[in-house]
């Protein structure tokens, strides 16, 4: 034992000189050269996503999406006169403290765009980070709103915002005829954002009535007092913000509690597991979501390289991922250089480049000036288009 | 009421330890060593992310030290620790970004706070027996974290963030990571220092015997309950203050980074390192928080490593890895001059 | 002179059992009083209300006049009680001196700031606290290694150990829970001194003892309990002579019996 | 409202089934398993294995094919919790309660992510449903999967209280729980019946696991951390280290929790299940049913 005590303190202090040694970028002395952008080999990529946590299958679709697209842009002879893209995946458990590790990590690894960002609670304190770096972040999923409020020039958004998906979401009520609805949501700050929201947008809108807005949190399997609540005001439609494992069980609860209303699920909770989850309960179930590869028309053949490369389907946010990289390629090419201030000179600049949510053109504050969402709904456990608001 | 140690699974020695790496881990040298390591490292690598993972070891330092004190002396476990630290940081961020203070100013609130948490869970919980306790400071530090969660004050569930830097003076800014580190680990240096110094006081040998026999203490005059609390208070203190470093070094501070899992990742700090040894914590501090760093296969499963090596540690030595060992000094001199203590002068 | 300790019909009882049912004595300075009785007698229960770990259910408890029924053991201390434990209550982790500082912990002489910033004031304080520990090790006969655990000594350097310890408090009521048991002839006869010399200190001892022969020898008056009540009271040699104590004695168990043998 | 009482009871009875095995456990050996609440996460993973390996079975016998895993799941739970205590605990009797305490910490993360590293970190829908008729009883919507459950933890905590009060292990335990070394001296095989107790604590929680795969239909490897806690709390409510307390306990608890999130709102359930675990734990530690015992030195 003692032998094993003794081993373990030398450990110990060998990982600080492991650290020590182990510099990524030169010390204090040679400082500054850490982040610079390179003017030749491998243009680098990063991209900080879950790959553990409940979020983790969502983080692998997006990683294999940006895969595809860097592949594809390398076979095509790369940017910048064949240089090849190089994409660096970090994880990030939406877990603030870890994002905030990763995106360091990425920084010093010496990045020059960002294609990252899934969970807005930790892709949130990451932004300072990249800021300070001058590294342009194109987030492909993360939508908060606060990501956008503080105006920083280095942050896109190529998702639909809250505010944008509230829009489709009260569409669809009135274009459906849906007079009450609930709003509910897991207390996640991406989940809150889409509530709030559309709670503003009704109000101001007035033509729908919502009798209930509450939240509930994550984690556990007996929702039977929102349950109960719900029940009580039997609103004709539910609006779950929040993801799919916790989705899938309100819904089955909802069902078994003989909710007969209506249920719509916001884009955190399409995923094939939602229906596996909630059982029968799930058929006819809304969700409002930007285009997912086998809802949109055309990207049969994209399907076809994306389940070659890694033999699975794809999922959500495999398009955005996509989407980023490809996204990221152009505007280095516009800008000619890797230089963060001209990659975001051209990324402001774009205009009309085309993506699967339709033609991009930034906002001023940066997002989507159309959010591509669309109506699914569930079919046989799968989630299809639905065609009431085209 | 009292726990009853068992000799026979504790490392016994007779006189102090002889072999040359642990009389070198014993000797002060050890700490110097750390400190220098710690001071030259950026000269090596001064990239982002190593200041970053540096700092963040620098700050579970100060954490584990502060634990050390309410479980490694007074034999209290605490399973909640990271809530003080949440009251900390948030305490420092919402006063800094609403009156757009650097946060070396809301120090003192962040102190007030703190002792006024440490309060409010020790002093109804800390006459309940040790593993009551356990429970409910694990307890306190859910309800710490759920509330920070619901209420907007705290920003919700996606916290506050921009929080501005510790200090901006002229030149000197202590947004600059390296500033950061450098000023983290004086700090952190100072409150390691001071922890250990407290152990070895009298205030620390109550601690002690508490832990040891809690009514052979209070025989002796000792107020048990008063000095659980202090070291109650003195814990809060140093996890506070991690907070507002944890604050600065982040500018965000979420929720997220309040669960039981912290607080257990603390713990184990403690344990592995040995309870009640300084030096020992620290160290344990440092593996637990850069293994993950520099062997990322291993930080896949961590969690699980480290849950079994808890077991396997207190299986084999309750008293953790590398415990405080109860040697000192003996008698320069043979005999004293009797002092005049035989009279009974009382106190 | 007022009494250093006065009980006046003491009463303690866990639910139905009545382990101490009126008891009432009194020690007075410098004097030397045992506690004998039958095992259950209820002379540890005593010593416990005594020292406040027990709240007596009736009765009080006066130390130097200052009444101190139901206090926390701590407060109790302070008003000058110290006490060993009947199975050693030592803290087995630290060293012998840690263990003797424990006793002088009321002392003070130094706050967390000084020990955090090594005031001189810490300094002295600490180095008083050394000195004096070795003084009473010193005073009761303690031989060997001091920085040591204690969990490491043998049970007779323990006991001492422990006295020690309730000295360094300097009190002046000294409560022994059978500070024989276990020890051999030679140990038993050191004990009987140190005793005496404790006495000398001005402090008056109060002790649970089954060993008759220290008892006789030792004590100035003997108090005998059966049943948690006290049965008789006085000299050695008149408690000897009092049928009422032989009965409980030879009558109960044959414990008393030996040891009337090697009185 | 009925609807409320309802929710409570069929709640409490989970609670109550977990509870029991930390009521028990800590009865007899003082030893608050930190990992029971991931026992009943290990039992619902097992069911979940065995019902994947079964194949599809038809909705008509889903019932059927519950009971068989139930039971084997129990076994192999209960097995689950002998290890555990011959491992991580007996080696710890007499050290420092601190000591075992922390020990118990271990077992429950090795436990947790030792599932996560198997069975991998995403949630999991559970292969059979139970799925039965509903209807209403004085206004409450009762479902036939719930009652049938319901029966079974009724069943199982019968079944318990007369194996404690009639059989000689159950004698045994009460007699251990009031003095081990006296039950030593007495000739009682302490260490068999406290491998006994830890079997029938963990086949409880097992089968409180395989029970909620089966009715909510989602298992994750952290789903025993906070029922866990709240079957604690059920314990100090009935008085731990009391059988018909724990029962009592987690119906208790219950109600106290499907009222609270009636007033205060489904995100405060848990700041207020914990805040009325410290309330007992500070104002009334022996719980409901448990009677106070003076500590003697």
């Amino acid at each position: 034992m003692k032998i094993g005590t003794r081993k373990t303190i030398l450990l110990g202090i060998g990982a600080a000189m492991v650290l020590t040694t182990a510099g990524c970028g030169g010390g204090l002395l040679n400082s500054g050269a850490s982040s610079a952008a390179t003017s030749s080999g491998p243009v680098k990529l990063g991209m900080v996503v879950p790959l553990s946590g409940s979020s983790a299958p969502t983080g692998a679709y997006m990683k294999n999406g940006a895969q595809l697209a860097v592949d594809e842009i390398n076979k095509a002879g790369g940017v910048l006169k064949g240089r090849k893209l190089e994409l660096m995946v970090e994880d990030e458990a939406c877990d603030a403290q870890q994002a905030v590790a990763s995106a360091n990590k990425v920084v010093s690894a010496g990045v020059v765009v960002s294609v990252g960002g899934y969970c807005s609670g930790a892709t949130l304190p990451t932004l300072p980070i990249f800021q300070k770096a001058n590294i342009p972040m194109i987030i492909p999923a993360a939508n908060s709103q606060e990501l956008v409020k503080q105006g920083l020039a280095n942050v896109f958004l190529i998702n639909g915002t809250g505010k944008q998906q509230s829009t489709t979401a009260l569409a669809f009520m009135k274009k459906s005829g849906f007079a009450t609805v609930a709003l509910v949501d897991d207390n996640t700050s991406y989940s809150k954002d889409i509530t709030t929201e559309t709670q503003a947008q009704i109000d101001k809108d007035g033509s729908v009535k919502v009798l209930l807005n509450t939240s509930v949190t994550a984690g556990e399997s007996d929702y039977s007092a929102v349950v109960r609540a719900i029940v009580a005001k039997n609103p004709a439609l539910v609006y779950w913000t929040g993801y799919y494992q916790e989705g899938g069980l309100i819904i089955n609860q909802l069902k078994k509690a003989g909710f007969t209303g209506k249920i719509m699920v916001a884009d955190g909770s399409v995923d094939p597991s939602l229906a596996k989850i909630a059982g029968a309960g799930a058929e006819g179930v809304f969700a409002t979501m930007t285009q997912t590869p086998d809802t949109l028309k055309g990207a049969e053949k994209w399907i076809a390289n994306y389940k070659a490369k890694f033999n699975a389907d794809p999922g959500p946010y495999s398009t955005q991922a996509y989407d980023a990289v490809r996204l990221a390629a152009k505007a280095i090419t516009d800008a000619g250089s890797t230089k963060g201030a001209d990659i975001i000179k051209a990324l402001t600049a774009i205009n009309g480049f085309s993506m699967f949510s339709g033609p991009l053109q930034f906002t001023p504050e940066h997002t989507l000036s159309s959010g591509g969402f669309v109506i699914l709904v569930i079919k046989d456990g799968k989630f299809i288009l639905d065609n009431t608001l085209s | 009421m009292s726990e009853n140690i068992d000799t026979t699974l504790a490392p016994l020695r007779v006189g102090p330890p002889r072999s040359p790496i642990s009389r070198l881990l014993e000797s002060r040298l050890i700490g110097w060593v750390t400190l220098a390591a710690a001071l030259l490292a950026p000269f090596v690598s001064a990239s982002p992310y190593s200041l970053n993972v540096m700092t963040t070891a620098a700050i579970f330092v100060l954490l584990a030290s502060g634990l050390n004190i309410v479980v490694g002396y007074c034999g209290l476990l605490d399973l909640g620790y990271i809530a003080f630290m949440a009251v900390g940081a948030y305490t420092a961020g919402i006063i800094s970004k609403s009156f757009e203070l650097p946060l070396l100013f809301t120090i003192p609130a962040v102190l007030v706070m703190t002792i006024l948490a440490g309060l409010i869970i020790g002093a109804p919980t800390l006459r309940l027996r040790s593993d009551y306790l356990a429970i409910v400071t694990l307890g306190f530090g859910e309800i710490t974290r759920i509330t920070a969660n619901n209420l907007s004050v705290t920003g919700g569930p996606s916290g506050i963030f921009g929080i501005p830097g510790l200090l901006k003076i002229g030149g000197l800014d202590v947004e600059n990571p390296a500033v950061l580190y450098y000023l983290t680990v004086l700090v952190v240096s100072l409150f390691v220092l001071a922890s250990a110094r407290l152990g070895k006081s009298r205030l620390g040998r109550a601690w002690r015997f508490v832990r040891e026999d809690e009514d052979a203490a209070e025989a002796m005059g000792i107020h048990t309950y008063k000095v659980k609390l202090l070291a109650y208070i003195f814990g809060a203190i140093w996890g506070g203050l991690g907070g507002v470093l944890f604050a600065a070094h982040l500018s965000a501070v979420s929720p997220q980074s309040f669960i039981f899992l912290q607080s257990a990742l603390v713990l184990m700090a403690v344990v592995l390192g040995g309870m009640g040894n300084m030096r020992g914590v620290v160290i344990g501090a440092l593996v637990i928080s850069l293994l993950p760093e520099l062997l990322r296969d291993f930080a896949s499963n961590r969690y699980l490593a480290f849950g079994l090596l808890l077991v396997i540690v207190m299986v084999f030595r309750p008293q953790g890895f590398w415990p405080a060992r109860g040697y000192e000094r003996e008698r320069a001199t043979v005999d004293v001059d009797p002092p005049a203590v035989a009279t009974k002068q009382g106190r | 002179m007022t009494a250093v300790l006065e009980v006046k019909d003491l009463q303690v009882a866990f639910g139905g059992v009545r382990a101490v049912d009126g008891l009432s004595f009194s020690a007075h300075e410098r004097e030397i009083i045992a506690v004998i009785g039958p095992n259950g007698a209820g002379k540890t229960s005593a010593f416990n209300c005594i020292t406040g770990f027990y709240r007596p259910t009736s009765g009080s408890v006066r130390i130097k006049g200052l009444e101190t029924t139901g206090k926390r053991p701590a407060d109790i201390a302070a008003a000058g009680v110290t006490r060993t434990f009947q199975n050693l209550r030592l803290f087995p982790d630290l060293t012998v001196l840690d263990n003797v500082r424990a006793g002088m912990h009321l002392y003070g002489g130094q706050n967390w700031a000084d020990a955090i910033l090594h005031t001189p004031r810490f300094k002295r304080s600490e180095a008083r606290y050394t000195e004096e520990a070795h003084y009473w090790l010193d005073f009761v006969g303690f031989e060997g290694a001091r920085g040591v655990p204690v969990r490491n000594l043998s049970y007779g350097q323990q006991k001492r150990v422990e006295i020690a310890r309730a000295l360094a408090r300097k009190a002046e009521l000294l409560l022994l829970d059978e500070p024989a048991a276990g020890l051999n002839y030679s140990e038993k006869q050191q004990l009987l001194v140190l005793c005496r010399r404790i006495r000398d200190l001005g402090t008056s001892i109060v002790l649970i003892e089954h060993d008759m022969g220290l008892v006789m020898e030792l004590s100035e008056r003997i108090i005998v309990m059966n049943f948690g009540r006290e049965i008789a009271v006085g000299t050695p040699a008149e408690v000897k002579a009092n049928p009422a104590v032989i009965e409980a004695y030879l009558g109960k168990d044959d414990e008393g019996a030996q040891s009337n043998g090697d009185a | 409202m009925t609807q409320l009482i309802w929710d409570g009871l069929f709640v409490g009875s989970f609670y109550a089934l977990i509870a029991l095995g930390y009521s028990m456990v800590y009865g007899i050996i003082k030893l608050l398993n930190f990992a029971h609440g991931d026992i009943y996460m290990l039992g619902a993973f097992i069911g979940f294995a065995l019902l994947t390996s079964m194949g599809g079975i038809p909705a008509s016998l889903s019932l059927g094919a519950l009971l068989i895993v139930l039971l084997v799941s129990m076994l192999i739970t209960g097995g689950a919790g002998v290890l555990i205590e011959r491992l991580a605990y007996r080696p710890l009797r007499g050290a420092p309660r601190l000591a075992v305490l922390i020990s118990a910490v271990g077992v429950s993360f090795s436990l947790e992510y030792g599932i996560a590293a198997i069975a991998g970190p995403n949630p999991r829908a559970y292969p059979i449903r139970l799925e039965g008729g509903v209807f209403e009883v004085l206004g409450a919507r009762v479902s036939l999967p719930q009652i049938v459950l319901m029966l079974i933890a009724a069943g199982l905590m019968v079944a318990l209280n007369f194996y404690i009060q009639k059989t000689s292990t159950g004698r045994a335990m009460r007699s251990i729980a009031l003095d081990t070394n006296a039950s030593l001296l007495m000739g009682i095989n302490v260490n068999a019946v406290i491998t006994r107790t830890f079997f029938i604590g963990s086949a409880l929680a097992g089968a409180a696991g395989v029970m909620a795969g089966a009715y909510y239909g989602k298992i994750d490897f952290l789903m025993g951390f906070i029922i866990g806690l709240k079957a604690f709390t059920a314990a100090v409510i009935g008085g731990i280290g009391n059988i018909k307390g724990a029962m009592l306990g987690g119906l208790v608890l219950g109600f106290v929790e499907a009222f609270g999130s009636e007033w205060f709102g489904g995100q405060w359930r848990d700041v207020f299940s914990f805040a009325v675990l410290i309330l007992f734990l500070t104002l009334r530690p022996t719980g409901i049913l448990g009677e106070r015992v003076t500590e003697r030195m």
